[in-house]
């Protein structure tokens, strides 16, 4: 499992990474949400890899920590996909923006010289 | 927790959060009332900050805050220190100087100006308050979603062009940020940064160097954030198109990132810290000098005054990081002083920037704000104009304009200079002639002067183009909020000056008490009954 | 009854509603069944702004019936378009589109009918001129019925009963 | 948990639950063997309805006995999707009909 | 009283400076009265102050000033500070007097005066500092008031471009001055005047003696205008002439000698302070005088003369024999006093005749004799004609440089270089008073030449008779004085020496004589060619302009800082972030190689083994990542349908493995996202396949592509690679064991991550949907001045194909076909949407227990609104449903911030939850949490804002149908 | 450790099958949403993946014995379509919204 959770994150990462080093502002948009999903994933696996034991008692009395997944790196997880989903719209509207106010939808906002 | 002034250490970030909140819930047009509004809220939050201030050079550590009433390491907890309650107090000053410079014109150029600036305030404050890693992470993008909004406050092609790039750069940085909080939480398995400082030296091998890794990330993130070279290029286009008042308080921002590398590295890195000990210090030191070096030609390259601010706060943050990486703990005490003033300056370069290309040439578009149709045109109310004759206005914005231009070269006799000073001889060990000094040590104390000189030239030019090359057409009309908030900022600068003594002094236990972390750890980590 | 009306606008909807909270918040306490007679009461308000035609059932007997022979013609679909696939259907195969004149003119009832329609495996509403009344449908397999024909003769009838 | 269930109720849930699976293979099959487009839409019903059915009743199945009461919840999803997935194909298969009329694509449908 | 006196002294002209700059502007007398009333008293106190400085002694007063950097304010007065003190002070009060009638009454009195009078306390300042740095801080001082006052006249470009030639050049050596300083202090351990002239063995010794010795000259040299940093100074002419009688005769520029005799104890008398200092003098001596020849500006030629006597004194310096910096000291006070006045009667001649062009000007002896005799009094002095100041202190120099005191290379040349430079000293002189008052009266004068005021000539008349006066009786009128400083300077090494007028008949005197010989005949010769030199430079140094050279410097400078910004910087996004991801990837390697590292045998094999439905999921994934990828560039939509894809794998992932509240909001704000997406989608402008790249481009284009591929697979792998490393081990004792055991006692809820996110960690959460909040805001700010790009401003393709084809139909309408396509899906959606608001409560509700959670019930409630626009377009839903998406942003906000702020009530901490179970007869237990309602304020503000992203958006269609409602016609907004 | 090894056998190897199956299927789907070659055929499939990873998500439910991915679940069935929707009126109209 963590080998094969290893190499989607690599594989997520690779394509965002490769997605925002291009010139067109939407392939950006795309680029940071792939590599958005890519370092969350990245961030949950950091609490380590559990299969069935999801962090929701089964009773108030069973709390031993070790029946249950780590709950932080989701919690944390939680909170950065909501924070990168708002930016990923902020970005894209202003990608909006720059396309309608410059004409070009170049990440510079203008074409680049040849 | 018993005394109710306690609950003042949260009050920076809930007061302007729970205002905005207000704010927004009002109709877009009552101008008058929500200028009032956040001016008061401005004006409470550096009583607040200024309270804080004096009760943490009061305290012999630091007041801790437990959120939720949660003990130390599981909770979070806001820290007021010297170094946070300094700059939550620098911060406040240039918030509300730049409120008020926004009243005359620019909170009416794009929807919800007030509730926006303040949440950038709550969002500044946090990052300063806080102690806990992740925390940090959520107030660095609130801060960020702000100064998103801000950059693109006013519209116009030039600002939202700069705005993608200064978004898509930040957005890259709060990945990096996640990797390597996650990076820091996987392997020691906390995130409050006392709690961090006291299980470093616990750390196996593996776990160090993967913690390590996740290290340099959250450093490149905040290097990012300060514009280090070979990481800041995003700063002076963004800042220079950003409208004055936003470019003014985004100044802080950067500090932000220069803040939290100097809280981490000597909290984490200091001397105390076992085998990462001095973590990162040659690059900070390598990167300072190459970004004040860059900083300094791209200053003397600078075609417009907003750009050359830009590279003023790069230089700015790349001197106070290269005093970081020399490891001299006098060096970085004159640093933290040179950072409040330097900050001061370019921020009111910013706003000179903004009055005086507005009186050179009015048809710049690249700064103006594109108003709405469905406003008043906010052009039309002439009757807030300073009502001084043309030449009083020229030597009002003459003098800012020295001071700041003083203040960035760090010529005497101004804060600048002392800054620098305390700099220099912390590095060259003036005050302590035993040991040798490093070559490296020596090629900053080079850069500094050299840079500082870099400053001087073209700010030189660029005060005698606005000052004494006699105008053709309108001078600049200068509004009765924008003197009052250049006269804010060019009295903090004086003050920063003429107080330079126990300003330096507060810098020098400042660095003293972020020497020893041993103490904030204790503040922090000292239990308490919930 | 008017006041009736206008508390309770949707009551099929309000009992569905019911139902689901009731279904989604097992077992049932009398706090949860609270709190479902709460759902139930004062969701559908929500969809007055909408405005949307009031939903009225008559036949509850052909409904039943209606269910238990979509019910049946999926699975037989599902059966018969899972051998087209496989390709276990012996000969040659013809899909296409078929052209259906339909009676049923109410909002609900044409909906009710495009839901049946597509979710049974084989056959897909591609469009429909409420000025004609004609549908176009699209079928995997034109030989397996007379399509137009078996349509209207095992929907449409209890579909028009059932919203006239 | 999944060890207090018997046996009977064991085959039973995986025989569903296999049923459904291999079902929903078969459709998604379709989504490939299929030749175009208008064929190709009849394919993933399969596993929006009989597919789904039969894993639905599975899990219902598995966990009523499980917590040894009737749990209906996983119908719900059944009915949802029902009403759901021909929203999609309805606006797929319109949209489809309108570009390959807009294009002159042979297997274009014809105007109603 | 000592301490007063000084302070005094010191505070005075400030205070006056402070005074005259609140005077009304044009206020002339007052102005110049207050000025000349500082300096005099300054003056009275200086005087004062004789007993405590006589004989060697030397007073200080101290104040603390940045005591943790070991600095004060030290005010310290020894002989050497005194007489140049007088000097300012004095020369001081003429200037005053003299600029009241100097200044045109148009000119702003108040700036002026309070410049001068600031300069004046910057000058006593330097003079009387106590302490290395101090005196560096009024060094610069002085550079910027003189950049001040020479730029007093902006107006004029050339007194701008001296002005900030001046301050350029000065402020640098003041840099260079600041770094030596600080290492001398590094070398002493304290930069307290007195300490460091203590330690002037210990300063030779040091290994770091020449990097100081360097910069401090450096500070010094170009201070003094000393080659080949002269250049500032005739450039600084363009000052009001006052200025330069007072800046660039008498003060300012005597800065840099006063520094090197006053650290002449410590880092002369070896052969680096020699050969530094001598050859500056020596070179700055002959060319100052060789360029002074050549002028044709009065003033000019007074600069390029004052360049060649600070050249002079400079070489005395260099010459490292006591005698030699006695001289020195004596000649800084005469010149201060010739070359005042001189400056003072060019300005009388400019201001009576409106010209300054010694070809213009012309037997000006008849209109204004008095000020001929004064001038050329002053100007004999200047070249050292006896019985005048400048000649006493010229035979000085004579006599050193023929006795050599030491066997140096310099030493065999010097007495011919002296000659030289006396005898162009001469010619200049002559050339000045021949050209200005003898020869036939000139006609074509601006202005009818006349005595200027009698006041006006009255500082001149003074230095004047001071010049002859000292000139007649050296002893009498300066010997004190000059013992005084002498004495401070050497102490008990003090030289004998003599300052009678005859000393006999000897090689100085001879020389003396030769050089007025050489000199007049020089004149004779050359005089004519001279004014008519085509050229208008020096002869064989016209091509050596050093102020153009700084120019173009400048120039060079903003070029090569604008080609290394280009060079080091990056302006393009791409390569920014290029960079950013190499330094990351550098950074954590670097970081990864220097600890221990990771053994390999540390880390274990997975437990779990593979399940194979796992790693075909995650082919799915990443070939969809891929795919997406690729598809981004030409095909968007299919990049869309991509990601989605990814997406969806990550969110099975999350339910795979754990986190079921994750993959419930996973694939909430997928689908969020996608709708997103697609709104954009409209607005971007078809992208095709077939625009060609250049072929020229190709290459370097697949380079770069390359380049990219190989950082994005680098990136991956190092993700990769570091998640496995982490994930292969197994995790530490955390916090996290904390969470688990107190959720339930201390949170009262059984989903751990909820209770983090709504308790533990609420903060976060608040800070999170703040985040939400201001990307709303800023969205609406964005999207209310959207302006569509012209090719997307029409309506979309299909669209407009089908309203062709409706136009075509005789029995439809425009629209119909919209209609009836959307008629069934419309229907469920509407049905859908109070079904979706229980699915949101149900999130909401259970959220403490079990997975949901404020934020899933948000977004599923902003989607069950955006499926309505979807279904019924933006106008119908406007219509109806009236969102108002900002008040919600604040009703989130203010709940949120407002249940926090409610544990202050109870004297807890901000958001301390408070939670019980109600027992409610007949309905059980019900757990009452705060913390329910602070997920309240997260849903409020979750569907504000989410809504109003996406209904911003959404309403972007809307705006042609109202510009096409306005009457403006399409085509030409497009 | 189980009283009844049999159920937990079967159970385990059944579903895991079952969860194999599935996402056989989604390979399937993924593969036609890949290779296209029409925009509708790419929604098309990825409806169906939706659909899929919906089924997989129960059946890995009942392998983990834990009823708390079911709201994955019914969120995926009750809101997932308003993606598939949103791509198929974007290619019917060129616009989501109008």
């Amino acid at each position: 499992m963590e080998a094969v959770l290893a190499a989607g994150i690599g594989g997520l990462a690779a394509a965002g990474v490769w997605l925002i080093l291009r010139p067109r502002s939407f392939q950006v948009a795309i680029g940071l949400t792939l590599l958005g999903y890519a370092v969350n994933l990245f961030v949950f696996a950091m609490g380590r890899l559990r299969v069935g034991a999801p962090p929701v008692l089964a009773s108030p009395e069973a709390n031993d920590p070790t029946l249950y997944a780590d709950p932080l790196p989701q919690a944390l997880v939680l909170t950065a996909l909501v924070i990168s989903f708002a930016l990923t719209a902020l970005f894209l509207v202003v990608l909006l923006a720059a396309r309608g106010i410059a004409g070009s939808d170049h990440v510079d906002g203008r074409e680049p010289d040849r | 927790m018993s005394l109710p002034a306690d609950h003042l250490i949260v009050a920076p970030v809930v007061l302007p959060l729970a205002v905005s909140g207000a704010l927004l819930l009002l109709d877009e047009r009552r101008h008058a009332l929500k200028a009032g509004v956040s001016v008061a809220t401005a004006l409470a939050l550096l009583a607040i900050a200024v309270w804080l201030l004096l009760a943490a050079a009061a305290a012999p550590g630091a007041l801790a805050y437990r959120l939720g009433d949660w003990p130390a390491p599981y909770g979070i907890v806001l820290v007021v220190d010297r170094l946070s309650a300094g700059m939550l107090v620098l911060a406040s000053v240039l918030g509300l100087c730049a409120l008020v410079y926004a009243l005359s014109r620019w909170n009416r150029a794009g929807p919800r100006f007030h509730a926006l600036f303040l949440l950038l305030l709550m969002g500044v404050n946090g990052a300063f308050l806080t102690g806990d890693l992740f925390n940090l992470f959520v107030f660095f993008e609130v801060m960020l979603a702000a100064s998103y909004g801000l950059v693109l406050h006013g519209s116009g092609a030039a600002r939202i062009r700069a705005g993608l790039a200064y978004i898509a750069v930040n957005l890259v940085a709060s990945l990096f940020f996640l990797i390597g909080v996650s990076l820091v939480y996987a392997n020691t398995g906390t995130l409050s940064m006392a709690d961090l400082a006291r299980r470093l030296p616990l750390l196996g091998p593996a776990e160090r160097s993967l913690f390590e890794v996740g290290a340099a990330f959250l450093g490149v993130t905040f290097l990012i954030k300060s514009s280090l070279w070979p990481l800041g290029f995003w700063l002076p286009p963004a800042y220079a198109a950003a409208s004055a008042p936003a470019a003014a308080i985004l100044s802080i921002l950067s500090k932000v990132g220069v803040y939290v590398v100097v809280r981490l590295s000597l909290l984490l890195f200091g001397a105390e810290s076992g085998a990462s000990a001095g973590f990162g210090a040659q690059w900070l030191l390598a990167g300072g000098i190459a970004t004040l070096a860059f900083g300094t030609f791209g200053l003397l390259a600078a075609r417009d005054l907003a750009r050359a601010a830009g590279f003023a706060v790069m230089i700015s943050s790349g001197t106070v990081l290269a005093a970081l990486g020399s490891g001299s703990a006098a060096a970085v005490s004159g640093a933290l002083f040179y950072l409040a003033g330097s900050t001061l300056a370019a921020a009111t370069l910013f706003l000179l920037a903004e009055i005086l290309q507005r009186g050179r040439d009015p048809a710049a578009s690249a700064t103006e704000a594109v108003f709405d149709d469905e406003d008043l045109d906010p052009f039309e109310d002439d009757d807030t104009v300073v009502a001084l004759d043309i030449p009083a206005i020229v030597a009002l914005l003459g003098a800012a304009y020295l001071v700041c231009a003083l203040m960035l070269a760090g010529l005497p006799p101004l804060a600048g200079f002392i800054g620098k000073l305390a700099i220099l001889s912390g590095l060259a060990g003036a005050a302590a002639p035993a040991g040798p000094v490093a070559a490296s040590s020596w090629l900053l104390v080079g850069a500094l002067l050299l840079s500082g000189l870099g400053t001087l030239i073209p700010l030189l030019r660029f005060g005698i183009f606005n000052f004494w090359v006699p105008l053709e057409g309108p001078s600049p009309a200068l509004r009765t909020a924008e003197a009052a908030a250049l006269a804010g900022l060019v009295a903090g600068c004086l003050a920063l000056s003429l107080w330079g003594g126990p300003a330096l002094a507060y810098a020098e236990a400042t660095a003293r008490w972020l020497a020893s972390p041993a103490g904030y750890v204790d503040a922090v980590l000292r239990e308490t009954a919930r | 009854m008017r006041r009736l009306a206008r508390l309770l606008p949707h009551p099929l909807l309000s009992f569905g509603l019911a139902l689901m909270w009731l279904l989604l918040n097992a077992p049932v306490t009398p706090g949860t069944g609270l709190l479902a007679l709460a759902v139930g009461l004062l969701v559908p308000l929500s969809l007055r702004a909408l405005r949307p035609e009031p939903l009225r059932v008559r036949a509850p007997r052909a409904l039943l019936v209606l269910a238990g022979r979509v019910a049946a013609d999926v699975v037989q679909s599902n059966i018969a378009v899972g051998r087209v696939i496989l390709g276990l259907r012996p000969g040659e195969r013809r899909s296409g589109f078929v052209h259906v004149p339909l009676a049923i003119t109410s909002r609900a009832g044409l909906t009710a009918l495009a839901i049946i329609l597509t979710s049974a495996p084989g056959t897909l509403w591609v469009q429909h001129d409420p000025r004609t009344g004609r549908l176009l449908l699209h079928v995997l397999d034109l030989d397996e019925a007379d399509w137009p024909a078996r349509i209207k003769a095992r929907y449409e009838g209890l579909l028009l009963e059932i919203f006239p | 948990m999944s060890a207090d269930l018997p046996v009977w109720a064991a085959c039973l849930v995986v025989g569903l639950a296999l049923a459904g699976a291999a079902v929903s293979f078969v459709g998604a099959l379709g989504l490939v063997r299929l030749s175009h487009f208008y064929e190709r839409v009849h394919a993933p019903s399969l596993c929006a309805t009989l597919g789904l059915f039969l894993v639905v009743a599975a899990s219902s199945l598995f966990f009523s006995v499980a917590e040894g009461r009737v749990v209906l919840r996983d119908g719900l999803i059944a009915l949802f999707v029902i009403v759901t997935t021909p929203v999609t194909l309805l606006l797929l298969g319109r949209a489809a009909a309108y570009r390959d009329r807009a294009e002159g694509h042979p297997g274009a449908p014809p105007e109603p | 009283m000592t301490d007063e006196l000084l302070v005094a002294a010191a505070v005075l002209p400030f205070a006056g400076a402070l005074g005259a700059a609140l005077l009304p502007r044009r206020a002339r007398d007052a102005a110049a009265g207050l000025a000349g009333l500082s300096a005099l008293v300054g003056l009275g106190c200086v005087l004062a102050l004789i007993p405590a400085v006589a004989s060697g002694r030397s007073a200080a007063v101290s104040f603390s000033w940045l005591p943790s950097l070991g600095l004060a304010v030290t005010l310290r007065i020894d002989g050497l500070a005194w007489l140049f003190s007088l000097l300012v002070l004095g020369i001081g009060a003429l200037v005053a007097l003299y600029a009241r009638y100097y200044m045109a009454p148009g000119d702003s009195a108040s700036r002026f005066f309070s410049l001068l009078l600031a300069f004046m306390g910057a000058m006593q300042g330097v003079v009387l500092a106590g302490d290395l740095i101090q005196l560096v801080v009024f060094w610069e001082l002085t550079s910027l008031l003189s950049f001040l006052l020479v730029g007093y006249w902006s107006g004029k470009p050339q007194a701008r471009e001296g002005a900030r030639m001046a301050l350029t050049v000065t402020a640098a050596g003041g840099l260079c001055l600041l770094a030596g300083m600080i290492l001398i202090g590094r070398i002493v351990g304290s930069t307290d005047l007195a300490t460091v002239l203590a330690s002037g063995d210990r300063i030779r010794e040091s290994p770091l003696y020449l990097p100081a010795l360097v910069l401090v000259l450096a500070g010094a040299l170009t201070k003094s205008a000393q080659v080949p940093f002269h250049f500032w100074l005739p450039r600084a002419m363009a000052a009001p002439t006052p200025v330069s009688a007072y800046l660039h005769s008498a003060t300012l520029v005597k800065a840099g000698i006063f520094l090197m005799i006053r650290l002449y104890p410590v880092l002369a008398e070896t052969d680096a302070w020699y050969i530094l200092v001598g050859t500056a003098g020596v070179a700055t001596m002959l060319f100052g005088a060789w360029c002074a020849v050549f002028q044709h500006d009065l003033k000019g030629l007074l600069a390029y003369s004052t360049i060649s006597h600070l050249g002079l004194i400079t070489l005395l310096l260099g010459l490292d024999s006591t005698l030699s910096v006695v001289a020195a000291i004596f000649h800084t006070v005469n010149h201060a006093t010739f070359k005042a006045s001189l400056f003072m009667a060019a300005g009388i001649i400019d201001h009576e005749t409106g010209t300054r062009d010694l070809r213009r000007l012309s037997g000006l002896r008849r209109a204004m004799p008095v000020t001929a005799t004064l001038a050329m009094v002053a100007a004999a002095a200047m070249a050292g004609v006896p019985l005048l100041n400048g000649f006493l202190s010229k035979e000085m120099f004579l006599a050193e440089a023929v006795a050599g005191t030491h066997d140096r290379a310099l030493n065999a040349g010097l007495p011919l270089v002296a000659a030289v430079a006396s005898a162009l000293s001469v010619l200049y002189s002559l050339r000045f008073i021949r050209q200005t008052f003898f020869g036939p009266p000139a006609l074509d004068l601006p202005r009818a030449p006349h005595e200027p005021p009698r006041w006006m000539r009255f500082p001149v008349e003074a230095l004047v008779v001071a010049c002859v006066a000292v000139g007649l009786a050296p002893g009498l009128i300066i010997g004190t004085a000059l013992e005084i400083a002498v004495v401070a300077v050497f102490g008990e090494r003090a030289p004998a020496y003599s300052l009678s007028l005859w000393h006999g008949f000897n090689l100085p005197l001879a020389l003396s004589l030769a050089a007025l010989v050489v000199g007049v005949g020089l004149y004779r010769l050359l005089g004519p060619r001279i004014d008519t030199n085509p050229r208008g430079g020096p002869w064989l140094l016209d091509r050596l302009d050093a102020a153009r050279l700084f120019d173009r410097a400048m120039v060079g400078l903003e070029r090569g800082a604008r080609w290394l910004e280009d060079r080091l910087g990056a302006a393009r996004l791409q390569d920014q972030l290029r960079i950013l991801l190499l330094v990351a990837l550098v950074l954590a390697l670097t970081a990864l190689l220097h600890g221990a590292g990771i053994a390999p045998a540390t880390l274990r094999l997975p437990e779990a083994g593979l399940d194979p439905a796992f790693a075909l999921l995650w082919l799915v994934g990443g070939a969809s990542a891929v795919a997406a990828a690729a598809a981004a560039k030409y095909q968007r939509l299919a990049a869309i349908i991509f990601a989605g894809g990814a997406g969806l794998v990550s969110c099975i992932t999350f339910a795979w493995l754990s986190a079921p509240d994750l993959a419930a909001t996973q694939i909430l704000i997928e689908v969020v996202t996608t709708v997103l997406l697609l709104l954009g989608l409209r607005w971007l402008p078809k992208r095709d396949r077939s625009i060609p790249i250049p072929a020229s481009e190709k290459p370097r284009a697949r380079r770069r592509r390359a380049a990219d591929l190989a950082l994005a697979v680098a990136f991956g792998a190092c993700l990769a690679g570091l998640s496995y490393a982490v994930m292969a081990r197994p995790a530490g004792e955390g916090i996290a064991r904390f969470f688990v055991e107190n959720v339930y006692s201390g949170g009262g809820g059984r989903n751990v991550v909820n209770v983090l996110l709504v308790d533990f960690r609420a903060f976060d959460t608040l800070g999170e949907i703040t985040v939400l909040g201001i990307v709303g805001l800023t969205v609406l700010a964005l999207l209310r001045r959207f302006r569509p790009a012209a090719d997307s401003l029409d309506r979309p393709a299909p669209q407009r194909r089908l309203a062709a084809w409706e136009r075509a139909q005789p029995d439809r309408n425009p629209g119909d076909s919209m209609a009836d396509a959307m008629r069934v899906p419309a229907t469920v959606m509407t049905w859908l949407f109070p079904v979706l608001v229980v699915l949101a409560l149900h999130l909401f509700l259970r959220g403490h227990d079990l997975p949901g959670g404020g934020f899933a019930a948000g977004i599923a409630l902003s989607i069950a609104f955006v499926l309505q626009y979807m279904a019924h377009g933006a106008r119908w839903v406007d219509e109806r449903l009236a969102i108002r998406p900002v008040t919600w942003i604040g009703c989130g906000l203010l709940v949120a911030a407002g249940v926090g702020a409610g544990s202050w009530l109870f004297g807890r901490p901000f958001l301390t939850t408070a939670f019980a179970y109600a027992e409610i007869p007949g309905l059980g237990k019900i757990p009452l949490a705060s913390a329910l309602l602070f997920d309240l304020g997260v849903v409020v503000l979750v569907v504000g804002a989410t809504v109003l992203m996406l209904v911003a958006l959404a309403r972007q269609s809307l705006r042609r149908a109202r510009a096409e409602a306005a009457g403006l016609p399409q085509r030409e907004e497009a | 450790m189980s009283p009844l090894p049999l159920t937990s056998l079967i159970l385990s190897w059944g579903l895991a099958l079952a969860a194999v199956l599935l996402v056989l299927a989604m390979t399937l789907c993924a593969w036609r949403m890949l290779r296209g070659p029409r925009a509708q055929d790419r929604v098309l499939a990825l409806d169906a993946l939706y659909v899929n990873g919906l089924l997989l998500i129960l059946v890995l439910g009942m392998r983990q014995g834990s009823g708390l991915a079911f709201e994955a679940a019914l969120i995926i069935g009750l809101v997932g379509f308003t993606a598939t929707v949103a791509l198929a009126k974007f290619l019917m109209q060129g616009e989501v919204i109008r």
